[in-house]
C-alpha cells in the first residue's frame, strides 16, 4: 500500500464530493489540448505531438507495401501499436508491452478502425498481392492521466497528416504520392467515476482514486468503440449520460483537428 | 467487425439459426465439472465451449507479488488451438491479454479479495470450441467457478452480448453475424444490483440503436444469471463429486 | 519437501509390499476408459475427449495446408503439442510450455510417427509445393496420472474421427473431401516402478511415489517407441517383461478405438 | 559502412547540405523538457531527435540485483518505430543492445555511483528521429538530464563523431555520409579532463586518417560540451517547470 | 526414423563404414580437457565430437530454487549452430530440452545429490559436430565430466545406441544409418549394477528385434565403460593440468 | 563485493606498477597463439580452433543459400554469432546471449566485414535473388581473458580455411564448388589499461582489474574497427600509442594465419 496514493486518493474524493476538482476544472471539462503535426518530418509519412495538459503523446505513421490478410484481398492492412516508453512515468519500466499498453494501442485502434476513418478499400496496389499497410505507432512521452483519448488524439492527427509514398519497382519510394486517404474523425473520451461523480479526461491523480473508467469513441453522429476498465461499475443510466456528454464534446474537440 | 456479407443475415425477422433478434442461444451451465480445481464450470452456449476453473485462494509466489492489504485476482483466458477455423498458435496473444484484463476487472468487483491479504486466486477460463461470444461465456463460467471453489462473493457476474446485424440491434451474435454484422456489445452485468462491470463496444451504432442494444443484453444477462443460479443449485442438490459435462 | 506427499509415497510404498494398490487394482489393471469421439464437431477436423480414470485429456485435430519439408517433399506434415493448461492441476502454471510438457508431446508424437499410423503419402496436393499439415493438439484437462496413455489415446481417437477438408483456389473449404487416411493403430502403456513393482497406469499418487516409468508403444506386432523417465533404474528383465505385458494389454484396450 | 554512392558526396570542398568538412550540423539543446521525469534533455542535432530521461537515485527491485558499494547504473537505447525509413519492430535488437552498454560505460566514469549504494539510476533515451549520429546525440542528452535530475557528477560527458566521405576526413556524418561513406568514429569526451571514454569505429581508416578524425571528434564535442552547459544554464535561469520541446 | 534409401545400407554383412553389425564406431575419451570447469570431458565417437562440462557443486541461486535435502542437478545439452549440416539456429529447441531431460534423469542415479542440500550441480553438454548418437555420447562424456570434477558418484552411466537398419539390428548408428534406418534405441546403463537409466526407442522393432537390439546396446555400453574408466585413470596418472584434446 | 578478485586486482596493480604482469609477459606482448584448422570437418564449410594462452574458442562457418539484403542485391550476406557457452566459465550461463556476448559478436563483426576480408560481391548466385550466406559461429569454450583477439582470429582462420557448396536444383549440396573467396586478413588487439599502464591481450585476471578496454583492427595498413570498453577512459595519446603498436603487432601474429 502506498501512503502517499491513499492520501491523494482521499483527498480527491473528499474534493469531488463538494463538486470540485484538483485542478479546478469542472467535471465535463477536458484540459488544454495542443497539436502539433509533422514533428517527424523526415521520416514518419505523417506524424503529431498531442498535449493534454501534461499528458504527451507522440505518434508517428509509417507505410509500407506487404500482403494483405486472405479475408480482405482488397483492403489495405492497419496496424496500432503503443509504447509505454519508461521515460514517461517512474512506474513505466523497459520491456515488452504489458497489459496497459496492449489494452491502450487496441482501444485506439477500434476506434480508428470502426469508424472506417482510414479508406482501406484505396490502399490497394494489386488485389490479394500488395497493399499499403499503414503503421500507426504511439510513443507515450509523458503521463499524466487519459492516455488514450491523448493517444487516439494524436493518432488522428498523425493520419490526417499522413501522405503515402511512391511504389516502384516492387520497391517503396518514400516521396509522396498522395494523401492519405481518410474520412470520418474519430475521438475518444474517456471519463473516471469517483464514488458517484463522473469526470471528463481525468488527470493521473484522479486515475489512482477512480473505482471506473468508461472510453467512448465517436465520429459525431455514430458509436464506434467503448471501453469500461477499472474495477468498479457503471449503472445503465451513467452510460447513456455519458454517450450523450460524448456527442456534446465531440464538437468541441472537432475543432482541433486540422 | 468484419466484411460484408454478400447473403441478408435476417430473413423475415429470423436470423440464419431461426432466432428472433432478442432471443438467445441454447445455453448449458454446468458446476463443478473437473476434479482437481477447487471450483469449476462448463458453459455450452450456442456451439461454444468454454470451460473455467478456479484455484484458490492459495499461497503466492513469489512473495514479492503479494498485496497484504487483499487477495491478488490472476484470470488468463486461453483458446485451444483447435477451438476455431484456422488453428490458432498456443500462447497468450494481444487479443487474449485484453480480455484477461477486462475479465479479471469485472470479477474484482463481486469477490471479497480483502478476506484473504497476501493469497492469490487464480481464475483459468479455457474455450475449447468458440463461436462468437466467447468472453461473455468465459465470463459466466468464471464467476460459477468462484462460487462452486466457496470463495465469498458480493454475487454473480453475468455475461452476454447484444450486437447490429444487418441495420437491426440483435441480441447474442452467432458467428456469421460477428464476422459480418455491424457492431458487437459485450456485456458483464450485476442483476441484483443493477451494475455493468464490463463493457465493451466496437462497430457502428447511433445513440438509440446503443440504448438498444444494452437494454437487450441487460435482459439477456439476466436470463443467464438464473442460469447460473440453477447450475449451482444443481450442483449442490445432486450429490456427485463432477459432473458429467462435455 | 512436502510432508503430505511424503506421507503417502510412505503409504503407497507398503500398498505396493502387500501387493495391493490405492484403487484396488491389480498391478497389470488399468482404469476405466471412456472414449467420445467429435466434441467439437464444429471448428476441429478431428477431437476426442477420453477419460482414464480421473485423467481428462482434449485432443482436436486442425488440417492446413503448407510447404511439406525439403527432405520429404512427396509427404504432409504432422505436428504434435501439448498444453498442460492450468485448469488440470494446482500444479501447473500458465506459460510457455516446460520439459514435461514438450517430454509429452514428443513421446505421443512418436509413437504415431513411427507406426505410420497417419499415411503422410496421402496427404500431398502438389508434390514439394502443396501438402496436408495434421495438427494434433493435446489439452489436458484434469490430471490423475499417467498423461502419456491418456494423451495418446486421445490424439488416436481424435485421428479416427478425422476428416481431409476441400483445397480450392490455394484456399482450405472446411467441408469434407474425405476421411484422414490412417493405417495401424498406436497405443502406449506407461509403467511405474516402485520399489520392485511394475505398476500398469499410474495415478497421480502413485506417479508422485515411482522410482522409475516406463513407457511403451506399440500397434499390435510391433514396439515404436519407449521413454524411460524419472531418476530410478529397470532392470533388463523388467524391461523386457513390460514389453511382454504391452502386447497383451493392447488387444484389450485396440478394442475401444472406434 | 553501406555501399559506394553513385554521385560525390563532397563537392568544391561542400558537403551535400553545405557544410564544410569540419562543420557540425545545427545543434539545440534543451534542458528539463519533461514533467514526470527527475531529469531529462531534448537535443535535436540535424534531423535527429532524441529525448532523455533520468529517474533515480531510487531503490533498485529486486534485492538480488542491488550492489550494497554503489547505484546501478542502468541505460536504454531506444528507436521509435516511426524514427527510421523503414518501420523499425519495437523491443531491443542486438545494435541497441551494444549502443546501450557502451552509453552505460561512458556515464559510468562521471557518476559518483558509490554515494548511492543500493539504488539504481535508470537513463533512459529514445530516438524519435534518426539521422545518423543517434548515439552520440543520446550520450549527450543523458549526461545532460543527469545533471538535471541533480545527480552528483564529475563532469559532462559529449558525444561528437567524424567519419570519412569521399576519401576525406569530415567532422559529424549526416545519413547520406553514413550510408555512403567510408568510415565513422563515435565519441564520447570529457573536455575538463582531455579524457576518451566512448570510442567505436569502423571503416577504413589509414593512421594519419584516423588521427585527423579523432582531434576533429575531439574538437566537436568540445562545441557541444559548451552548448550542453548553456543548455543547464538556461534551464536554471528562466523559471519554468518544464520547456517546450518539440 | 526418416525416408527409406534408395540403396542398401548393409551389404555382404558390412555397414557403409565396412563395420559388422554388432561393431562400435571408433572412441577416443579424454578426460580434463577445460582449464576452468570443476570437470571435463571430450568424447569423440565417430564424427561426433562432444565436450562436457562440470561446475559445481556450487551455490544456488536465486534461493527459492534451492532444495534443502539435496543437490539440484541441471543439465543442457546443447548443439553448436555449426555440428549440422544445416546451420542450427543457436537456443534450446524442443529436442534439446527432452534429451537433457532424460540425461538428467540417468546422471540423478548415480550423483549422491542429498551430500550437498541447497546446492547445484551444473552439467554441460556441447556437441561440436553431429553424427548420430549425439545423446549417448553427451551422456558418456557428462558422466566422466562429474567423475573428473570429483563429484561423489555410485558408479559411472555408459551410453550407446543399437538400432534397425535394412531389417537387420546392427549396434551404434552413423548418420546414414539413423537417417535411412528403421529404428533407434538410445541406452544409458550402469554395468556394476546391472541398470538400465536411459532408455528410448523410436521405430519399428518386433519383439525379438528389439530383445537383441536391447542386448546389443548393454554390450556396447559395457565397452563404453571401460574406456571411461581407462580415460580417467589416464587423466589421474599423468599429471598435466589440462589434457590436450581437440 | 567478491574479497578474492578485490585481493587480485590488488595485486596485480601493483605488479603493474612494477613493469610487471601476472605471468611475466611483457606490457606489449601476446600470450602463445595455436591455430587449428578444419576441426570441424564434416559439418561445417569452415573451422578453427584457436587457443590464446589458456583463452579456447572454437568457430564454425556454415554456408547456405538465402536472398540478399533489398539494398545490396549483389552481395552475399554474411552474419557473426557469440555463444558464451556455459562450460568456458564459472561466471557463464545458459541462456538468451547477453550484452557481453553481443558486444563480441558485433566488434568481431565490424573487423572482418571493414575490412572486405570475404569478397561478398563473388557470393551472388543469381543478383537479389539467390546468394551465398556466410554463418560465422564463435564457440567460446574457455574463457581466460581477451575474448574479442582469440574470436578474431578463430573467425578469420575458420573463414580462410572456408569452402562454397554446391548449389544445384535450388538446393546446397555439399560438396566443395570453390574456395571461399578471401581478400584481406583483419587482425584484433585488444589492450587493458590499468592504473596508468596499457597491457596488450590481458589475461582474465586482468580484466578483473582493468580500468579499461581499447581494441583496434587492423588489416595492416589500415583501421576497419575499434572498441572501447569498460568504465575507465582513455587520454588521446594513449590511444594514438595503441595504434602504432598494433600495426607492428599486425606483422607478428600475421604469419601465423594459414
Amino acid at each position: 500500500m502506498d501512503i502517499n496514493r491513499e492520501l491523494k486518493r482521499h483527498f480527491i474524493g473528499r474534493l469531488v464530493q463538494d463538486g470540485r476538482r484538483i485542478d479546478g476544472r469542472g467535471f465535463d471539462e477536458m484540459r488544454e489540448i495542443s497539436i502539433e503535426q509533422n514533428v517527424i518530418p523526415d521520416k514518419a509519412e505523417g506524424s503529431a505531438f498531442v498535449k493534454l495538459g501534461n499528458t504527451e503523446v507522440l505518434c508517428g505513421v509509417k507505410m509500407d507495401v506487404g500482403e494483405p490478410f486472405p479475408d480482405t484481398p482488397e483492403e489495405g492492412v492497419m496496424m496500432t501499436g503503443a509504447e509505454l516508453v519508461p521515460i514517461a512515468s517512474p512506474e513505466f519500466e523497459a520491456g515488452r508491452p504489458g497489459e496497459d499498453a496492449i489494452e491502450l494501442a487496441r482501444v485506439v485502434d477500434r476506434g480508428i478502425r470502426e469508424s472506417h476513418m482510414i479508406s482501406l478499400d484505396k490502399l490497394v496496389i494489386s488485389p490479394g498481392e500488395r497493399v499499403w499497410m499503414v503503421f500507426i505507432d504511439l510513443h507515450i512521452l509523458n503521463h499524466d492521466g487519459n492516455l488514450i483519448d491523448a493517444s487516439t488524439l494524436a493518432a488522428v492527427s498523425a493520419l490526417k497528416s499522413a501522405w503515402v509514398p511512391k511504389f516502384e519497382d516492387e520497391k517503396v519510394i518514400r516521396e509522396k504520392s498522395s494523401d492519405l486517404p481518410i474520412s470520418k474523425i474519430p475521438l475518444s473520451f474517456t471519463y473516471a467515476k469517483i464514488d458517484d461523480a463522473i469526470l471528463l479526461d481525468p488527470i493521473l491523480d484522479e486515475e489512482f482514486a477512480m473505482d471506473a473508467r468508461l472510453t467512448v469513441t465517436t465520429s459525431g453522429t455514430h458509436l464506434h468503440a467503448m471501453q469500461k476498465g477499472e474495477t468498479g461499475a457503471f449503472k445503465p443510466e451513467e452510460v447513456f449520460n455519458i454517450v450523450d456528454t460524448t456527442f456534446s464534446k465531440y464538437k468541441e474537440v472537432k475543432k482541433l483537428i486540422k | 467487425m468484419g466484411g460484408k456479407s454478400s447473403t441478408p443475415l435476417i430473413v423475415k425477422g429470423k436470423r440464419l439459426d431461426g432466432r428472433k433478434p432478442e432471443e438467445l442461444r441454447p445455453i448449458k451451465i454446468e458446476a463443478g465439472v473437473l476434479n482437481r480445481a477447487d471450483g469449476s464450470c462448463y458453459v455450452e452456449w450456442g456451439k461454444n465451449k468454454v470451460i473455467a476453473a478456479v484455484y484458490g485462494p492459495r499461497e503466492l509466489h513469489p512473495k514479492h507479488l503479494q498485496d497484504n492489504t487483499q487477495a491478488v485476482l490472476r484470470c488468463r483466458y486461453n483458446m485451444a488451438p483447435f477451438s476455431v477455423d484456422d488453428r490458432k498458435r498456443p500462447g497468450p496473444d494481444r487479443r487474449s491479454v485484453e480480455i484477461s484484463k477486462v475479465i479479471r476487472e469485472a470479477l474484482e468487483r463481486v469477490v471479497f479479495l480483502n478476506y484473504f491479504p497476501t493469497s492469490a486466486i487464480d481464475v483459468f477460463m479455457e474455450v475449447l470450441q468458440a463461436d462468437a461470444g466467447t468472453r461473455c461465456a468465459a465470463l459466466t463460467a468464471a464467476s460459477v467457478a468462484l462460487a462452486d471453489a466457496g470463495v465469498p462473493m458480493r454475487d454473480l457476474v453475468a455475461g452476454c452480448a447484444a450486437g447490429k446485424v444487418d441495420g437491426t440491434v440483435v441480441l447474442d451474435l452467432m458467428q456469421e453475424e460477428d464476422n459480418y454484422g455491424e457492431g458487437d456489445l459485450p456485456l458483464g452485468y450485476i442483476p441484483s444490483k443493477d451494475e455493468i462491470v464490463l463493457l465493451q463496444m466496437d462497430g457502428d451504432f447511433t445513440k438509440d440503436e446503443f440504448k438498444t442494444a444494452l437494454n437487450y443484453a441487460i435482459k439477456g444477462a439476466k436470463k443467464i444469471y438464473a442460469l447460473q443460479k440453477e447450475a449451482l443449485k444443481r450442483k449442490y442438490t445432486t450429490n456427485k463429486e463432477t459432473a458429467k459435462w462435455i
